[in-house]
């Protein structure tokens, strides 16, 4: 079967008319999900229901504003649609009442309006002037938050499955000089040209070829990939037919962490209802082309994010790396050629052929083409979801978008990258955002984690988290990975715990040297990046804690000493009660004291103490 | 066997018959289960599920002892399928008619009838024998200690000819020998027909040839087998033995009737490295050395001759077995003076065609398979790659043969014997870590069986034939079928051949030690 | 077919239908082995020894490698994991007041050990590092719930919120 | 097969495609270490000892996996790489025993021997090391896992030589090991004691529970010969030390068997010592068996057989050979029945 001009255009008809009706849209993505956006869906659909209002609700997924969830969109005939963030089920009478029913916005609770045509209202930023999204664009996830990702109408009137169809009727290699020319690059984290890759996997000699999606997106503080597959799932799998038909391929895995169950879910809609429409499986579109797909869902392992880890876990095995050469390209999944990409590099593709490489490879660096998302989370005040040009600096990206550091607090430092990443400093902050600028500077785009820090984080802290993690991560495999990545760890927690010795930093420049060069993965090879980059840009926050036995953030216990500032303290005995092992003592009304021989450092007292009383160096 | 140990790594299929090679040939075994780590298929046909029956893509567990209605009815099938190898059957053999024509009323009905086996599963071996090109068949004793052991041998042969399965790499029928130099003591003319290199005592040129190697007249009457000695010596007609590094008390079937024999000779002489069964009965025991502090060669399955080399002295007052036969012999007023072993392979091998080219210095590393006529040839590691040794390979027409004995009512059940992984014939139990993993028998039983007998595994049962009674351990397991009793033979505390039946192969010789007729009672503990 | 060792098996309990539905599902296909590890989880709550022995037989894996597979991914337990997870706080704060104690009750009100599991499979019990709550040390996490300043005396109601 | 040119240190060497740049650096006569490499078994890559600079390359490269290109320009010793070797050497060691003084491995180890090479100590880095305990309760097989790098050279030969995939690494990270099923020890488990495992060890982690102790690995003469235990044609090593035989290894260059044996002819040689191995010839007198010398025996034996053979005639004397003793016992025996007693009555089990 095929998509009929008559049929995409009957599709995107009812389409527009369904938002031209009153709607509301909840978002419901996992972070939405988790914010409560479940209750505040049946609360509204209670509501709409008792008032009796024509009113359309629907859902969609998220939009990227998760700093704001639950994030509710209301719209009438006519009219922008309004978001509203922060929405609870107590809310939410009052916003249908006011905005549906007396057709009046709740200014202060909207966070944005899009306009698509339709009449503004007053005091409400339009989305592209709101400070979180005025310099971003919208390209793999403009789908997000816009419509509703389990309806395959939705994707075919927004021009879904155009790329395949067009590509059905290219030459393969036609298709691959596409890609190439968009410079589209792996956005998994590596960097490597998308468009040279599939063309190793079409000229690799085999009888069967794979098309192999990774969406084992495990880095702490990385969603992107999960947001595209709940979001725009069919944009995946039309990304991944598109690189199937191109290098020779009929038959796709998804590797998706089972950690997310909605994404998981959401594919398995997509595909089903791919297939029951004749878009996937046997002679697609009447071509003769053939590809079906399933999802192999992980089990719990951040190794199976590495391609060749991933392809053993795919086969059953555990997920340790396998040495390369061979690369995937050449002797992949059951040792066929396979074509390997992640989420969002599949999801730029359909993109790329109905709109052509030129106009990817518009945006972006003169090696950076096009946009990449990023997950922005941390000390800031806009956590979420961004997609920006390739070539942003970090500057813009903090202060604008991200909306500053919280609490008015001083940047210190970024982690690009995940735990394979680094930490770039206040120096870099106009750092354009382009693989060779983040590599040169010792950090990776990565897949697009960044975590922000401010004035008090303890870049040491940061470091023997990141190091926690790939350390507990590692697969055990490699010697210095398994042995080193333990000894530097064991190396940052004595320094954090004030036993470090200078040579310490030694040794921890030399295992990460070692390790960097010597490891058999890139997951070793990147583990001892966050050190690296704190050592290079943090240097006297490690000589502080080794040699003055002080962490100048005052985050590591076994180096802060907590004492009552006699001038402060009104003796008004909160902070004994606080105590959990009775350090502090002292007589009502006079200063209190904490003995130091009792006190074990969790800070419990701090917050209690209304007088700011209780100081800790 | 026709092909070669290094071989198995290159078939894409073993058909394993009558055979439990990841216990009794550890490292045959081992090669077969690497292999199917690979992805090589394996067909298993034996009454036990054994190690590999588990492994198995196609497992026949058929009865004991209907070894040739299983394989005339997958010829059958092959032939009704016309998967037969015409080609070679043409170019390499004759007698196809006869085959036809004898396997012709093994239908596959019957034949499952006859073993037990359900006929999918013939048909699904047939099937994967005829059509995998190199497909190996591998047997061992659970086809030759039959008394239709040269027929069951036999029929492999027919059935490997009419796929046209021999002559290649990765191919051939292949008995695992059973013990370290069978081979090599066939090889050697220790067969009573037989001098070396299987040249014919009847045979007046050969007849010829070794008197005049050896300077003395020879006998062209061929001599006796072992049954027929343990007869000839019950009856009075033979007065005396000399049992070189044997324990037919232990291992030969009817221990009983061995007692007897060896108890109506005149005089037997021993030599022996322990007190086995066997040296208890003789006159004189002179104690041999092993083969670790003595020189020689052993020759495997695969006619691979090789050397045995001298690591130590001989313990006491041992004397490597070739002196002490020697020294009999010089003061028989028959010198054979040898200085080194060395000399005695150079002796044989000028007799031994196929050995006519190994040296000592020849297989000083990887040892020379046979045939190696010539010094400068590079010995033979396939067989029949161009034609069998009399021409066309023949197939010859097979009817099947019951087993001696089955079980009745006094003897319901039916005893079955073998090796077992931790022990060997002979010396295994001398060895202390050995001994104590497996000190002592545990005969397998079905758990159907053990419910009916009332005993569990641990339990003691005694197990009584026609000819003796003896007492063992028992191991419940599903791996043997229910009515059927599985024991080793390697302990003297449980010496299972007093119950094995008297009855051979007519023209081998070979005792059917796989099938004999027993009634098992629960009994008080060893 | 040699590997089919459930013929003459009892079957008596609808898990292990269950787990014949899976493995006849997958028997046969390459790369099964995580998804039906995924399935007997499911099935049985957790990865039973027994099963596992099952598994490696019927899917022809060596039972080394399924434990190796299972031992690798996080994913998997090999113990029975209880609807709820306690998570008893083992960090100094608590300690020093005498958690150890509230850890004690809690063993004999549930009837397990450290890492154990209730036969009712309602409750997990594990100790954790601290978990951050130091003030309100002694305290306990439940699944995603922090549960401070506990008595001894308090906790079985504490439970009782727990289906 | 066509051959490729390269450089190692300066050096060029020819090597034919498809082999790797640590054969091909071994082939230029550098020294290059290996660990988990081993050219029977596959190639993990794993210890990353044998890291050498490839020019154009981003990082060191493993050369036990890689492939020697034409053109290609190796280094084996340069600082990076002895670096990164020290380095790796000082990781294991920081997780491995000090106690090459009684380890039964001593003389005969790679992680001793690279060691004293890049004089490579214990403590550089400290930390948690592996507290396993000894697993010595089977007959066989002494199993100390602290000792073993994770090489993963045990798990690889029980696959892919005896077919079986005992072991396996489980776990993950700092806590893999090799173990068995459910972690049991080799005893509980499907292990039939090959020992094939031990064979392949760098190690002490694996060793022979019945020569330890008995003689430092210098010490021991190895003797090889043809296993007597079954019709395979096994070779194997007898290690001898001061007259006695300690127990068998086995000899890469065995023919059908390669490094791999099984229980019997590994761990079974011990028989030949055994106590109660008849050393002195033994006449029945009045029904018990009497110690005498070999003349007396051996006169008595020729009398015996020469009367019965006057008497009864030749074929009422008969022998049995043996299928366990050397073809040359074999033929001496034949000829000795057909020549000197005069009869063709001579016959072995050769159906057993």
């Amino acid at each position: 079967m095929s998509i009929s001009k008559e049929m995409r255009s009957d599709i995107e008809e009812r389409y527009k008319r369904n938002l031209e009706r009153p709607r509301i849209v909840v978002g419901l993505g996992t972070c939405g999900i988790a914010a409560g956006g479940n209750k505040v869906m049946d609360a509204i659909k209670a509501e709409v229901a008792k008032k009796g209002l024509d009113v359309d609700v629907d859902f969609t997924s998220c939009i990227g504003m998760c700093f704001a969830e639950p994030v509710v969109e209301m719209a009438l005939p006519g009219r922008a649609s309004v978001v509203y963030g922060g929405v609870g089920p107590e809310n939410v009478v009052q916003l249908i009442e006011s905005h549906m029913v007396q057709k009046t916005p709740v200014a202060e609770q909207a966070q944005i309006q899009i306009l698509g045509g339709a009449e503004a209202y007053e005091g409400i930023p339009a989305m592209e002037k709101s400070e979180y999204y005025e310099q971003q664009v919208r390209s793999v996830t403009w789908r997000l938050g816009r419509t509703n990702p389990e309806r395959i109408e939705d994707y075919i009137a927004t021009g879904g499955y155009e790329g395949i169809q067009k590509a059905l009727t290219m030459d393969r290699i036609a298709i691959i000089d596409e890609i190439k020319k968009s410079g589209l690059r792996g956005r998994g984290g590596g960097g490597f040209p998308t468009g040279t890759k599939w063309q190793f996997v079409h000229d690799a000699v085999g009888d069967k070829k794979y098309i192999v999606c990774n969406a084992d997106e495990g880095d702490p503080g990385a969603f992107m990939d999960r947001s595209v597959l709940e979001g725009d799932p069919h944009a995946v799998l039309e990304g991944m037919m598109i690189a199937a038909y191109a290098i020779g391929a009929d038959e796709g895995v998804i590797y998706c962490r089972a950690e997310y169950p909605l994404a998981i879910r959401r594919l398995n809609m997509a595909i089903k209802v791919a297939e029951e429409m004749g878009i996937m499986g046997e002679n697609i579109m009447g071509s003769g082309f053939n590809f079906k797909v399933r999802i192999k869902a992980g089990a719990g392992a951040f190794v199976c994010g590495e391609e060749t880890a991933l392809l053993n876990s795919i086969e059953g095995q555990r997920g340790m790396p396998r040495v390369r050469p061979p690369f995937p390209a050449h002797k992949g999944l059951w040792q066929k050629p396979t074509c390997l990409n992640n989420v969002e590099t599949f999801a730029n593709v359909p993109n790329i052929i109905r709109k052509g490489g030129d106009w990817f490879s518009s945006m972006g660096t003169e090696k950076s083409k096009g946009s990449k998302v990023f997950c922005i989370t941390g000390k800031i005040n806009h956590t979420g979801l961004c997609e920006v040009p390739m070539g942003m600096t970090l500057r813009d990206l903090v202060y604008n978008i991200a909306g500053g550091i919280k609490d008015g607090k001083k940047f210190k430092a970024v982690q690009s990258g995940g735990p394979s990443g680094g930490c770039l400093p206040t120096e870099k902050l106009d750092l354009s955002i382009d693989y060779e600028s983040l590599g040169q500077a010792g950090a990776i785009m990565g897949s697009g984690g960044l975590v922000f820090m401010d004035e008090d984080s303890c870049m040491l802290d940061i470091a023997k988290y990141f190091l926690n993690f790939t350390q507990m991560e590692s697969c055990g495999k490699c010697t210095p990975c398994r042995e080193g990545t333990k000894r530097m760890l064991e190396t940052l927690e004595r320094i954090c715990e004030g036993n470090g010795v200078p040579e310490d930093i030694d040794n921890l420049e030399r295992l990460a040297k070692v390790i960097k060069t010597s490891a058999l993965c890139a997951l070793g090879q990147t583990a001892p990046n966050p050190v690296l980059t704190t050592l290079k840009y943090f240097r006297d926050e490690y000589e502080a804690h080794i040699n003055e036995k002080r962490c100048p953030a005052g985050v590591c216990p076994e180096l802060l000493n907590y004492t009552i500032l006699a001038d402060k303290c009104i003796g008004c005995g909160v902070c004994i009660k606080a105590c959990p092992t009775g350090a502090i003592s002292g007589e009502k009304k006079a200063v209190h004291v904490i003995d130091p021989t009792k006190c074990v450092k969790c800070g419990a007292c701090v917050p209690k103490c209304k007088f700011d009383a209780i100081a800790k160096a | 066997m026709t092909n070669s140990f290094a071989d198995y790594l290159n078939t894409d299929l073993f058909f394993v018959i009558g055979s439990n090679p990841t216990e009794a040939h550890p490292m045959a075994g081992a090669k077969i289960m690497s292999s199917l780590m690979n992805g090589t298929k394996l067909i298993v046909a034996d009454p036990r599920r054994i190690e590999l029956a588990d492994k198995a893509d196609i497992f026949l567990q058929l009865r004991p002892g209907t070894d040739i209605p299983l394989l005339n009815g997958l010829m059958h099938i092959i032939i009704k399928e016309n998967l037969h190898d015409q080609k070679f059957i043409e170019e390499r053999t004759e007698g196809i008619e006869d085959l036809k024509a004898a396997v012709e009323k093994f239908t596959p009905a019957r034949v499952s009838e006859m073993t037990g086996v359900p006929e999918n599963l013939l048909y699904d071996a047939a099937r994967l024998y005829a059509t995998t090109s190199k497909a190996m068949l591998c047997y061992t004793l659970g086809i030759t200690e039959h008394i239709c052991g040269v027929d069951n041998v036999m029929s492999v042969a027919n059935l490997a000819m009419l796929t046209g399965h021999l002559g290649r790499e990765g191919t051939g029928v292949n008995p695992q020998r059973g013990q370290n130099n069978v081979q090599g003591a066939c090889d050697m003319g220790a067969l009573p027909g037989d001098y070396p290199g299987y040249q014919k005592v009847v045979n007046p040129e050969v007849q010829a040839k070794f008197e005049k190697a050896w300077g003395v007249k020879l006998s062209n009457q061929p001599g006796l087998t072992i049954p027929d000695m343990m007869d000839a010596a019950v009856e009075g007609k033979l007065k005396a033995m000399y049992i070189l590094g044997e324990d037919p008390v232990l291992t030969d079937p009817d221990a009983n009737h061995i007692k007897k024999a060896l108890q109506s000779m005149d005089f037997v002489v021993v030599q022996e490295l322990f007190m086995s069964e066997t040296a208890k009965f003789a006159d004189v025991i002179l104690p041999g050395a092993s083969f670790t502090e003595k020189d020689g060669t052993f020759t495997s399955s695969e006619r691979r001759v090789q050397r045995v080399r001298k690591a130590i002295e001989p313990i006491g007052d041992t004397r490597p077995d070739w002196w002490i036969v020697c020294e009999v012999a010089k003061r028989m007023g028959y010198p054979m003076a040898y200085a080194h072993p060395e000399e005695i392979f150079n002796e044989l091998a000028s007799l031994t065609p196929s050995y006519g080219g190994i040296t000592y210095d020849r297989i000083e590393h990887c040892g020379l398979q046979w045939p190696c006529p010539t010094v400068d040839h590079p010995g033979t590691p396939i067989l029949h790659t161009k034609a069998f040794a009399r021409g066309k390979g023949l197939f010859k027409a097979i009817d099947h043969t019951p087993p001696a004995e089955m079980p009745d009512e006094e003897y319901p059940y039916l005893l079955s014997t073998g090796r077992i992984l931790y022990h060997y014939n002979v010396t295994t139990r001398y060895s202390s870590a050995l001994d104590a993993h497996r000190p002592e028998e545990a005969a397998m039983i079905h758990p159907a069986d053990a419910v009916m007998l009332g005993v569990g595994t641990g339990d003691t049962v005694q197990v009584t034939s026609r000819r003796g009674s003896v007492k063992t351990k028992v191991a419940v397991t599903d791996k043997v079928q229910s009515g059927m009793i599985w024991m080793s033979f390697h302990y003297r505390e449980t010496p299972t051949n007093e119950l094995t039946v008297n009855a051979f192969d007519p023209i081998s010789k070979t005792g059917e030690y796989k099938v004999a007729a027993v009634r098992i009672e629960k009994t008080s503990p060893m | 077919m040699a590997g089919c060792a459930c013929t003459g098996e009892k079957v008596d309990s609808p898990q292990d239908l269950q787990l014949m539905d899976l493995l006849g599902h997958y028997r046969g296909y390459d790369g099964s082995l995580i998804p039906v590890l995924q399935g007997v989880q499911e099935i049985y709550g957790y990865l039973p020894a027994e099963v596992l022995e099952k598994v490696s037989q019927e899917l022809k894996i060596p039972f080394s490698k399924v434990f190796g597979v299972v031992t690798f991914y996080a994913q998997f337990h090999l113990k029975p994991r209880g609807r709820n997870i306690i998570r008893v706080c083992l960090g100094t704060a608590c300690h020093v007041l005498g958690n150890a104690k509230v850890f004690d009750r809690l063993k004999d009100i549930l009837g397990v050990d450290n890492g154990g599991t209730t036969d009712d499979l309602r409750f997990t019990l594990e100790s954790v590092a601290c978990i951050g709550a130091c003030g309100l040390a002694p305290c306990i996490m439940i699944n995603d719930d922090t549960h401070g300043r506990l008595t001894v005396d308090g906790l079985e109601d504490i439970l009782a919120q727990y289906a | 097969m066509p051959n490729v040119t390269l450089t190692v240190d300066g050096t060029q060497v020819t090597v034919p495609k498809g082999t790797t740049v640590v054969e091909a650096a071994w082939k230029a006569g550098a020294f290059v270490p290996t660990l988990c490499h081993d050219p029977e078994l596959s190639k993990p890559g794993a210890c990353r000892i044998c890291v050498v600079e490839v020019k154009g390359a981003r990082n060191l490269v493993a050369s036990c996996v890689t492939e020697a290109v034409e053109g290609m320009e190796v280094q084996t010793s340069t600082p990076a790489v002895i670096e990164a070797r020290k380095t790796i050497l000082e990781l294991m060691l920081d997780n491995h025993p000090e106690d090459c003084l009684t380890c039964h491995q001593a003389g005969d180890c790679k992680l001793q021997d690279y060691a004293y090479f890049y004089n490579v100590k214990p403590g550089a880095f400290g930390g948690e090391s592996h507290q396993y305990e000894l697993e010595d309760d089977n007959l066989f097989i002494v199993r100390n896992m602290n000792k073993c790098i994770l090489c993963g050279k045990c798990l690889r030969a029980c696959e892919e030589k005896q077919g079986r995939a005992v072991i396996d690494f489980a776990y993950r990270g700092f806590k893999t090991k090799v173990t068995t099923a459910l972690d049991q020890p080799l005893a509980d488990s499907v292990c039939v004691s090959c020992g094939s495992c031990v064979a392949v060890c760098p190690t002490g982690a694996l060793t022979e529970k019945a020569m330890l102790g008995k003689a430092r690995k210098w010490e021991i003469e190895k003797i090889r010969t043809t296993c007597p235990f079954c019709g395979v044609g096994c070779n194997l090593d007898l290690n001898v030390k001061g007259g006695k035989i300690l127990g068998a290894t086995s000899n890469p260059a065995s023919p059908t068997n390669g490094r791999d044996l099984c229980v019997k002819g590994r761990f079974g040689i011990d028989y030949v010592h055994s106590p109660k191995r008849l050393t002195k010839p033994l006449i029945k007198k009045n029904g018990a068996f009497v110690e005498s010398s070999w003349d007396e025996a051996l006169d008595l034996v020729a009398t015996k057989l020469g009367e019965i053979k006057n008497k009864f005639g030749s074929d009422a004397i008969a022998a049995l050979s043996s299928a366990r003793c050397t073809n040359e016992d074999n033929y001496v025996m034949q000829k000795f029945v057909r020549a000197g007693i005069g009869t063709n009555n001579v016959d072995h089990c050769a159906r057993t």
